[in-house]
């Protein structure tokens, strides 16, 4: 049996990526993308704790994470393609003002 | 020993494609990238006895998340990507926050305490299959949260497609 | 040693599947002639029955060449990535009684996934040769995999609710107490639904779109020659017979027959498939194809709410027979 | 050997501004019948701008022809449109013959007639092929060409060539029917409906068919003659104009056949109409092989092969195999009419005509031909514009266009 | 005249797909027809008489050689001026003799015409077809080898050949006042006018 | 109505546009000047009595070896038709060699654009207020216009772009790039034909 | 595999089989099979570009009907150029075209062949005029030409089963990495 601070070790650097992702990358579908390898890791955390708990919650709520991922990315991606078209960009730090 | 192995074989992959995927110039490397990632991650849920959440990984993530990011990244320009520099002016920063941030948490992994223990033994899941005890605790405590669940994939829906949705230009004239 | 079982059993599967494979082609350019009043194939072999042969030494020995501005890797890889896909997904097939070589309880989930994971063959290969034909196919296969998955997945949910499983053995199974011993009799809008989603999950007529001669060249695989074509040929009819695997275990009753065949228990089940490709050869030889967004529109407008109506059609039967 | 592989590595992107770009289709691409190249700005999979580029089989045929003989361009004619190459060859001899002021012998006319109208069979089948083809229906085309097979070993058996015949000469045909001619499209006359229901079974209401076509490239009638179309795909949008009914030439006034006329305007409508013309060549051939009256097949005054040019070695008069009267006109130089002409006839594909400007030489001084096919490829933005790429290839397969014809 | 419809199909008819049906019932029972395939290398097309085919030069039984008296006609009249004659004149006997005759088959373009203008049937486009080659040379013709192209021509015609008469030569329907002395020939009672096709209505009117 | 009798209209109409009228074979042509030729067109178009509908042909002619008359150097030729009147004209518009335009009739019958387009690739005519004024059959860097009667029947020089694929091939040869010989220059220009045209 | 490269060090038992190209004696035991196979295979399958370019195209798609029936050879035609062994070059070839070709045939994949279908193809034929590439050899090298105008698609077979003889011929014109 793998002891359950390996998943969680595993899943806090995931976390960490994501996190080094989402601040560091100018591209914001590359920011969309470190948020989806955010919600995995904590996605896995649920996984293995549910695992180790001997309960079904922790996968319930995986499903809804996988379910708010998909909403996330489709809205995300659509104001992303509003952006490109409005602004021929989809660079953060060129994104810097609010009117269209 | 052989689940070790296969833990480990995954934990590496998880962790290089996931830095792979952050630091990559081409975007849709970096998706393909979290693609592999994706397919770890299902092997990390078979390991832990959650086949249908593993099957449900693999299709919505990467049969229609990450296919959805594909299409946009098709539609978006990507000759300034490749071209310009992929990290924002003050990344060190960012760099920083997020290599303590994972310090921290890893650190504050052995004052961590175990909950208590629910009435879903795995020798009990096995025995119902993961699919129906997933079903059986979704549909019965958790009935309210899935309608949500439901609701805001609906407004998610009806979103994506005002956002996207093209004005069409003015009709195009014949000549 | 179990290991090794398990090994000698996939090679020996994949070799069956790829001489299955070449033969396909061999039928289907027999049949499709027979039906235009010509005789396919003649001068290879007897018959052209080495056909299949000549095309895969010539393919092999042929050079393969890389478009310049193609992103290299991406290239090499999309069409071993259409083959794998398609070949894992044979894994869960069960080809008769314990004639399987993974009985998971998610089989169907697991060849959903597998073939939505093919679906990234065609789209890197679109995307990656940088050529306009391939990227217009990649794209027309990725809205259509997308879009008309849908449809069967909803599709089979009947079959999932008459059978209460996810296992492909026991979705067999399970079908002998129905009647006729399938469940296309009960599921038969689900059976439509399924079918022309199939066509359409396979890229045929009329479905053809992401490979349609006259208007993309040939679509994705413009760009590629020699061996990685035929991979993505080969992919194509993998893709083809596991469709119709499928088919056959969750509306035709998979390996049951009238009577049983004790020395080769698949027997039922081959026949069956065989059907299966029969009729998509037949179709192919007599149907136009249709424009893109007609395909959209039939598959958002008319398939998935057949297949949702059938859902709870479904739902209200089993509620009330119990 | 190795091929260079560039080594550098380039990243493929998504060409042009977001979902906007072009696309040039052909000239090598298996849908634009030959060599015709499609520049397309599309967005999406819509076509914004369609600007059809031609040429690429342009041989110099006008001037080629200034610099043979009358009877020597001939051969060029048969490689204009060479799916119907009869009726060029018929259209060219029926221009240089008013050029000349050549009659006819009646049976020769009912000959003509009847290839004039088996090369209209053999080009509307080749133009259902492919454009079946094109929409996805493999089987079709290949019915068609069984039956498109009789028509050119007919024509073999008539002019030993299968394609580019050569047949008719100026002032009459080249060689007479035979019995065996005859019996075997009396035959094939009598049992051509049936295939076409064979056809029509496969895609006449095949609902897929339907919605490639029907309310697709739609032309007014107004539009439609404003662009200059004629042949079905004018009649395909209500308008009646049809040389062999508004000027007729050889037997078309002996016989009794009706021009099919469509309303809508669309893919659909000019398919019908080209099917309802299959039926009325049947006919009108039924007719002609009834009435084929006996007697010569060429003219008194027709003129020889060689026509001898200025400079050139005289040919004794009474050598020639017949038709010794033009020589006899050329050795008194000046007595070759001097003027310009133009006469169309009704291809299959629409209004051929042949201009010509004699100015008193054994050759054409200026030769024009107005071929439809060119005229039919200028309206393809007309047609494509707003519509999606799939509807494009429906659109030039119902233009019926001959690149050869096109491009001249 | 209108163009008529078929009726549109009714709601059962969607249901059933039964065009399509229709369609594949059609397909279907092709597939049990006979193929109508020619097997070629087996089976060779038919080939009908005045095909225009490979070159040849008769050669003529007396003389065993051509029969060309280069009189040029062939020459004048080629429209891809593909036929090159060489020739001196013969004082002695008063007529011409050929030194050359080259044909580039490459060029021709299969019309016909100098075997039509030819006054002596010396030349003549045979029934053979199959005659690609790997390089260029084969398949240009000096007279040596048009000659053996007319000897090639005659093993394959057998017997026939000393029959043997090109429509080209002798058109059919041609009156014979029309023609040279050499191109009367003897032919079949159909190819002269006296013997032509006529339409069934014509003939029941005389 | 007569063809005959529209030319002589046209003139009443147009008296100082119309030079001369001819007829051959009962074919009328009407020789004209080219200043008014968009009004001639519109006026033979939109006469109720006349209404030619059917723009049936456009050519340009070079009549550098007929000259004389009221022939310029360069003709346009226009073959008009009415559909519903059965009847047809031709207008001929004479152009002078030194300046070599017309105005366009693509604001008449927009199928006379390609028609115009062929006559400027091939003869070297200009129509003033063209859409799209650019060579249609040949490459857009052809150098000369085909069917002007000073212009060789197998061209002048070789096409650039021809050039430059030769170049091409000759450097992949040089590099084994290319397997298989072609055919040289030198070779082509042996072969017997080619020598006299 | 079957070419083995001058390594320069030591290459007394290397024997050329072609120019450039040698192999180690002995391995023709292998070798000579092999290269009798992949020659089979090759002439079996021989998969044409569809370049119609005029006349003769129509008798293409005629030898591709049910008449003739291209595919008892094995031949299908291939709309891309990289899935093609051959082009069958049939029409008149202009020069506007020409570079189109020549971009076409580079695109083609080795082994590849080129077949001149008619006169014009081969040689210019009638049209010998400013706009018309006087013969596809001068563009591109062609292995077999067959005269006709057009020929008949029986011809056309004729040329396409020299073809196979020619390729049924060749020596070791193969390698894996190529």
């Amino acid at each position: 049996m793998i002891p359950l601070s390996w998943y969680m070790s595993l899943s806090a650097i995931l976390f960490a990526i994501g996190v080094c992702g989402f601040l560091t990358r100018r591209n914001l579908i590359m920011m969309f993308l470190s948020i989806e390898l955010m919600l995995n890791a904590v996605n896995l955390n649920m996984v293995a704790l549910s695992h180790y708990l001997d309960s079904m919650r922790g996968q319930v709520f995986t499903f809804f994470i996988i379910t708010v991922a998909a909403a996330e990315a489709a809205i995300g991606l659509g104001i992303a393609i509003t952006l490109y078209r409005s602004r021929k960009t989809v660079h953060v730090d060129e994104v810097n003002q609010l009117k269209g | 020993m052989f689940t070790y192995l296969f833990f480990l074989y995954c934990a590496v992959m998880i962790v290089g494609t996931g830095l792979l995927a952050i630091t990559m110039r081409n975007p849709v490397h970096a998706v393909l990238m979290v693609l592999v990632l994706f397919f770890h991650m299902a092997g990390l849920y078979l390991i832990l006895g959650a086949e249908f959440l593993a099957a449900v990984q693999i299709i919505v993530y990467a049969g229609a998340i990450l296919v959805l990011y594909l299409f946009v990244l098709f539609l978006v320009s990507l000759r300034d990507e490749v071209k310009m520099d992929r990290f924002v002016t003050s990344a060190w920063l960012g760099r920083i926050i997020s290599v303590g941030l994972g310090v921290s948490l890893i650190a504050m992994l052995p004052t961590f305490v175990l909950g208590q223990k629910g009435h879903w033994p795995m020798a009990e899941v096995i025995k119902a299959t993961h699919t129906k005890a997933l079903g059986m605790e979704m549909y019965t405590s958790y009935i309210l949260p899935f309608e949500i669940a439901g609701l805001i994939l609906l407004i998610a829906v009806i979103g994506g497609l005002v956002l996207a949705k093209h004005d069409t230009p003015t009709t195009i004239e014949k000549s | 040693m179990h290991v090794l079982i398990l090994f000698i059993e996939i090679l020996i599967l994949f070799a069956i599947i790829m001489l299955h494979v070449a033969y396909a082609t061999y039928f289907e350019r027999k049949i499709i002639g027979h039906m235009q009043v010509r005789m396919g194939p003649m001068r290879v072999g007897w018959h052209g029955l080495l056909q299949p042969i000549a095309d895969g030494i010539k393919s092999f020995f042929k050079e393969d060449v890389v478009p310049e501005q193609a992103d290299v890797v991406t290239f090499r890889a999309a069409p071993i990535i259409c083959l794998t896909a398609m070949l894992t997904s044979l894994a869960v097939i069960p080809f008769a009684k314990g004639w399987v070589l993974a009985n998971i309880n998610v089989g169907l989930l697991f060849i959903f996934a597998m073939s939505s994971l093919a679906s990234y063959g065609v789209i890197l290969a679109g995307w990656a040769s940088n050529s306009k034909y391939t990227f217009l196919g990649g794209l027309r296969s990725m809205a259509q995999v997308i879009s008309y998955e849908v449809a069967m997945g909803l599709s089979l949910v009947g079959v999932m609710m008459l059978s209460g499983t996810l296992n492909l053995t026991k979705i067999v199974e399970a079908q002998g107490g129905s009647f006729g011993g399938m469940y296309i009799f009960p599921q038969i809008i689900a059976f439509f639904v399924f079918f022309i989603a199939m066509l359409a999950e396979t890229n045929r007529v009329p479905f053809d779109l992401p490979e349609a001669e006259t208007e993309l060249v040939s679509g994705y695989c413009t760009e590629y020659s020699g061996m990685r074509y035929a991979i993505f040929f080969m992919a194509e009819y993998i893709g083809m017979m596991v469709m119709s695997s499928i088919g056959t275990i969750c509306f035709l009753g998979g390996w049951n027959g009238p009577f049983e065949v004790t020395i080769f228990p698949p027997f039922w089940f081959v026949v069956k498939v065989y059907a299966f490709m029969f009729v998509f050869i037949w179709i192919r030889a007599t149907l136009p194809r249709y424009r893109y967004d007609q395909l959209m529109s039939i598959g958002w407008k008319v398939l998935i709410p057949l297949a949702l109506g059938n859902i709870v059609l479904t739902g209200f039967i089993k509620a009330f027979t119990g | 050997m190795t091929r260079p592989i560039s080594k550098t590595v380039n990243v493929p992107v998504a060409d042009g501004d977001g979902e906007r770009y072009t696309l040039k289709m052909g000239p090598q691409h298996p849908a634009t019948h030959g060599v015709l190249r499609v520049d397309l700005e599309l967005d999406g999979e819509t076509i914004i701008k369609c600007s059809p580029q031609v040429g690429y089989l342009h041989r110099g045929f006008d001037k080629i022809a200034e610099n043979r003989t009358y009877a020597q361009s001939l051969i060029l004619t048969d490689r204009l449109d060479y799916i119907a190459a009869m009726a060029n060859n018929v259209g060219y001899c029926v221009a240089v013959e008013k050029l000349l002021g050549i009659s006819v012998p009646l049976r020769a006319k009912y000959i003509r007639t009847i290839v004039c109208e088996m090369s209209r069979i053999a080009s509307h089948l080749l133009w259902l092929a492919t454009h079946a083809l094109d929409i996805g229906a493999m089987t079709v085309f290949l019915y068609c060409f069984r039956e498109r097979e009789v028509m050119l070993d007919l024509f073999e058996e008539l002019c030993g060539a299968r394609l580019t015949f050569s047949y008719p000469r100026i002032g009459g045909v080249r060689q007479d029917v035979t019995r065996n001619f005859i019996d075997v499209l009396q035959r094939f006359v009598a049992e051509f409906p049936t295939h076409i229901g064979e056809y029509e079974t496969l895609i006449d209401t095949n609902r897929i068919w339907l919605k490639r076509t029907v309310g697709i490239g739609v032309l007014s009638a107004a539009e439609a003659l404003e662009l200059g179309l004629t042949g079905a795909c004018l009649r395909g949008s209500g308008v009646d104009y049809d040389i062999r009914k508004h000027r007729p030439y050889d037997a078309y006034d002996l016989v009794d056949f009706e021009v099919p006329l469509g309303s809508d305007g669309d893919i659909y409508a000019r398919y019908r109409c080209r099917m309802e013309e299959l039926h009325q060549s049947a006919r009108i051939i039924q007719q002609c092989i009834d009435q084929l009256p006996p007697g010569p097949i060429i003219s008194e005054d027709a003129p020889d092969l060689v026509m001898p040019l200025q400079g050139q070695r005289k040919v004794e008069a009474g050598s020639s195999t017949y038709g010794t009267g033009l020589i006899r006109l050329l050795e008194d130089k000046g007595e070759f009419p001097v003027g310009d002409i133009y006469v169309s006839t009704e291809v299959p594909k629409g209004e051929l005509g042949f201009y010509f400007i004699s100015d008193g030489s054994g050759r054409p001084y200026r030769m024009h031909v107005r071929s439809p096919s060119f005229i039919h490829i200028s309206a393809l933005p007309a047609l494509a514009e707003g519509s999606m790429i799939a509807d494009l290839i429906a659109n030039i397969g119902t233009l019926d266009v001959v690149l050869g014809e096109c491009d001249r | 005249m209108q163009i008529q419809y078929k009726p549109k199909r009714n709601l059962l008819q969607t249901i059933l797909h039964s065009e399509i049906m229709q369609g594949m019932a059609f397909t279907l029972k092709q597939l049990f027809a006979k193929p109508i395939t020619r097997q070629y290398p087996q089976e060779k097309p038919e080939i009908k008489l005045g095909f225009r085919g490979q070159h040849a030069l008769v050669r003529d039984q007396e003389t065993g050689t051509s029969k060309c008296v280069a009189c040029m006609r062939c020459v004048t009249v080629c429209p891809s001026r593909c036929i090159h004659i060489r020739f001196h004149e013969d004082e002695e006997r008063g007529c011409r003799v050929v030194d050359s005759y080259d044909i580039e088959a490459l060029r021709c373009v299969y019309c016909g015409f100098c075997e039509e203008v030819c006054p002596v049937n010396a030349l003549v486009l045979t029934e053979i077809f199959e005659y690609a080659a790997y390089n260029r040379e084969s398949i240009f013709f000096d007279q040596e080898r048009l000659l053996a192209n007319w000897d090639a021509f005659a093993d394959m015609k057998g017997s026939a050949i000393n029959g043997y008469i090109n429509p080209f030569w002798r058109p059919r329907g041609i009156p014979e006042r029309e023609l040279t002395a050499a191109k009367r020939l003897d032919v079949p009672d159909e190819w002269t006018i006296e013997g032509q096709v006529v339409g069934n209505l014509v003939k029941r009117d005389q | 109505m007569e063809s005959m009798e529209i030319a002589e209209k046209l003139q009443d109409h147009f008296p100082g546009e119309v030079l001369e009228i001819c007829d051959f074979h009962g074919q009328v042509g009407v020789i004209v000047k080219r200043d008014r030729i968009v009004d001639i067109l519109r006026w033979l178009r939109d006469t109720p009595e006349i209404k030619m509908d059917h723009f049936m042909d456009l050519c340009g002619v070079d009549n550098k070896k007929r000259l004389g008359g009221n022939l310029l150097r360069f003709e346009v030729v226009y073959n008009l038709y009415s559909i519903p009147l059965r009847h047809s004209i031709r207008i001929r518009a004479q152009v002078p060699e030194n300046d070599a335009c017309i105005d366009t009739a693509t604001g008449l019958w927009c199928g006379a654009n390609w028609h115009e387009r062929e006559c400027y690739d091939l003869m070297g005519i200009s129509f003033n207020g063209h859409p799209d004024m650019r060579r249609v059959l040949l490459p857009d860097d052809w150098v000369g216009y085909p069917l002007r009667k000073e212009y060789p029947l197998k061209g002048r020089e070789e096409w650039s772009g021809l050039e430059e694929l030769k170049h091409k091939v000759v450097e992949l040869q040089e590099f084994g790039l290319s397997d298989g010989t072609l055919r040289t220059e030198a070779e082509q220009s042996q072969t017997k034909g080619n020598e006299k045209s | 595999m079957g070419e083995v490269k001058e390594s320069g060090v030591q290459e007394p038992a290397l024997i050329e089989i072609a120019d450039g190209v040698k192999k180690i004696p002995g391995i023709n035991a292998v070798l000579g099979p092999l290269n009798m196979l992949v020659n089979w295979g090759r002439a079996g399958s021989i998969w044409p570009m569809t370049f119609g370019l005029a006349c003769c195209a129509i008798e293409m798609m005629d030898a591709g009907a049910s008449t003739n029936d291209l595919d008892r050879f094995g031949i299908i035609f291939r709309a891309s150029p990289r899935q093609a062994d051959c082009m069958i070059v049939a029409g008149t070839l202009t020069k506007k075209m020409s570079p189109v070709l020549r971009r076409v045939y580079d695109q083609m994949p080795e082994p590849r062949y080129v077949l001149a279908m008619g006169s014009c193809a081969c040689s210019g034929g009638v049209f010998n005029s400013y706009s018309v590439t006087q013969g596809v050899d001068t563009i591109v090298p062609v292995d077999v030409y067959v005269p006709g105008c057009p020929p008949r698609p029986a011809a056309l077979m004729q040329g396409l089963i020299k073809l196979q003889e020619k390729i049924l011929q060749e020596q070791y014109r193969w390698s894996l990495w190529r």
